[in-house]
């Protein structure tokens, strides 16, 4: 089965994340497909690369990053959402003037439209928030 | 359909809301804080009781032990772990997450 | 599921937008209506649910200056250009607070528990805010 | 002391655990989503008007505003500005804020 | 205020914590944690309350193997050693929780809502997580 | 008098930054003096250079850098608050293996101790949070 995935919340500060991956984790072990992973309200926190969480705390980012690499995994970084707290790749960096960006490895920056195509895409819809 | 509920019952509404737009013989599964209505000998165990007898519930085993609550959850809801809740999710016609 | 198609071919699926935040005090209504506008880009079957503190998304009078916020209420009544026309409000989270339909700035249907219960289970894809 | 309260008394319960641990005599600054609570005709009109005898309301004026539910405040509750707010916090000895 | 000096001569406040949040849904309880094991340092009279969910905090017997996260409730029992030791549970939280004074991981002082009204009233600082 | 303030949300997600924001330049008008504003939890996010807001709202984090150069605030961001949630200044990034920085103008960053010592020295303390 096909499952589209909604994050809501950043990494840490609420459990969604974590139940997300969880969840993810334990569909692909069961051979389901992830259409796609999007990142929406603060949610899109999680794509970033500057986190450096404590050493006996699990790290959020780095884990998202190393599971969209072992299944392709599409994490989907919604736009307007990184705009407003400050999630950027080189492309979205270069548009809006800065001088650095910050997007962790596997994820990528796209328009909400991804989140309607990934419903449209997929079987089952899961939201993961606050 | 499935319902997720993730919150409280004694912080936010978040259950009271599914409770009443729930369909009768929907699955509802209580995820991270809201794991704490699934126990036995609280103000809120009488509402979830209640409900029991309209609607199928679960609660996620993981965010029990996380709590130290897994020793008090009422009869009759059943405990599941995350290839449980992925199965809930395909077995049902959809998920609803009530936040 | 009884998949419908666009013009195009493609599918066509009912989405039910479940806005249950008031406006302002956090993002959550704000960037919900961005979604409902991006999926009728995508001719879906869209409807948004108004219930508990959503309903006060919808509220007439809203003025953000002393805020310093964007108001973004006048958006709501772009949806019917944008042909996302069914806009209901749970009548029970409507009457708690003591709003009627008069309140709205927009035309919206007033919906019972058990209409809403039935309404729901129709849906394919459900998204909460 | 001066209390402030920035949750909806319909999702959350930050305004009932206020009015219960709040001395009698406190002065209660309802802002952000808080200001619901202040409003006329409402399911939780009541439970405010009672508490008025025990305190002193105040709403903050930017947030009824923003919300369009600046002309149905009951009677009675003081509407401040930020200004307000900040005479508010120095007049008491010290601040609450409820989350 | 009458505030105390610390042997370097110092300013100390009465502090109280308010923790409300339950463990592990949201990162609150934890960093709050963070911020009383610091107030130690600074030699400040600290107080914590857990009161609505954040009497959770304490529960016994929290395991947090199939969550990943990590487990920080045995830190509360650290706390004693830094001499933070006014640990005050709210009685209408934990009874409206079905717990018990055994039920929590370290000694807790049970207050009833009236006891905290006046305790509260007389710190110099609140602090609410 | 001297205030204290902590902010305990990100932009734009919460009121919080903004009901903190509008205090201050009301308590400023009323020649208060603020002693500190730290940023704990996900209100390390305010501390960004890198948002790029919709041109028609408000840009929350320039307001902070703006009123902290106008009235030489110290706007404090919570190191360990930080690391979980990828804010870092020069020395953080160094410190931790990254290859950049994103902290805004008018932050630093620094430890927990600054809250409490910004309770130690302030008349009253207010928090903003959710």
């Amino acid at each position: 089965m096909k499952f589209s995935i909604a994050i809501h919340e950043g990494p840490y500060t609420h459990e969604a994340s974590d139940t997300a991956y969880q969840f993810i984790v334990a569909a692909l072990e069961k051979g389901h497909e992830i259409f796609r992973v999007f990142f929406y309200h603060d949610g899109v926190n999680n794509g970033t690369r500057l986190t450096t969480p404590p050493q006996d705390d699990r790290n959020i980012v780095k884990r998202w990053s190393e599971l969209a690499e072992k299944h392709s995994l599409d994490l989907v970084v919604c736009v307007a959402a990184a705009q407003r707290r400050g999630i950027a790749d080189a492309d979205e960096s270069k548009r809006n003037g800065k001088d650095t960006d910050n997007i962790a490895p596997g994820f990528r920056i796209s328009g909400l439209g991804q989140l309607i195509e990934s419903c449209i895409q997929s079987d089952r819809h899961l939201t993961f928030g606050d | 359909m499935l319902h997720t509920v993730n919150k409280s019952p004694y912080t936010k509404n978040s259950l009271d809301t599914c409770l009443r737009l729930a369909k009768e013989g929907s699955a509802i599964l209580l995820i991270e804080d809201g794991v704490y209505a699934a126990l036995t000998g609280s103000e809120v165990t009488s509402k979830v009781e209640a409900a029991m007898k309209k609607f199928t519930f679960y609660a996620l085993g993981a965010d029990l032990d996380a709590r130290g609550v897994q020793d008090r959850v009422i009869d009759g809801i059943t405990v599941v772990d995350y290839a449980g809740f992925v199965n809930l999710a395909t077995e049902n016609s959809g998920v609803q997450s009530w936040l | 599921m009884s998949d419908e198609m666009t013009e195009e071919g493609g599918v066509i699926k009912k989405f039910m937008f479940v806005n249950r935040t008031a406006p302002y005090g956090t993002v959550y209504a704000l960037e919900s209506l961005e979604v409902v506008l991006i999926s009728a880009a995508f001719e879906q079957d869209a409807c948004v649910l108004f219930a508990d503190d959503g309903v006060y998304q919808l509220k007439k009078g809203q003025n953000t200056d002393a805020l310093g916020m964007k108001n973004f209420s006048p958006t709501y009544r772009a949806l019917e250009m944008y042909d996302v026309e069914k806009l209901y409000v749970d009548k029970e989270s409507m009457e708690a607070r003591g709003l009627t339909k008069d309140d709205f700035i927009v035309d919206v249907e007033v919906k019972t528990s058990a209409e809403i219960v039935s309404m729901m289970e129709d849906m394919d894809m459900v998204l909460n805010y």
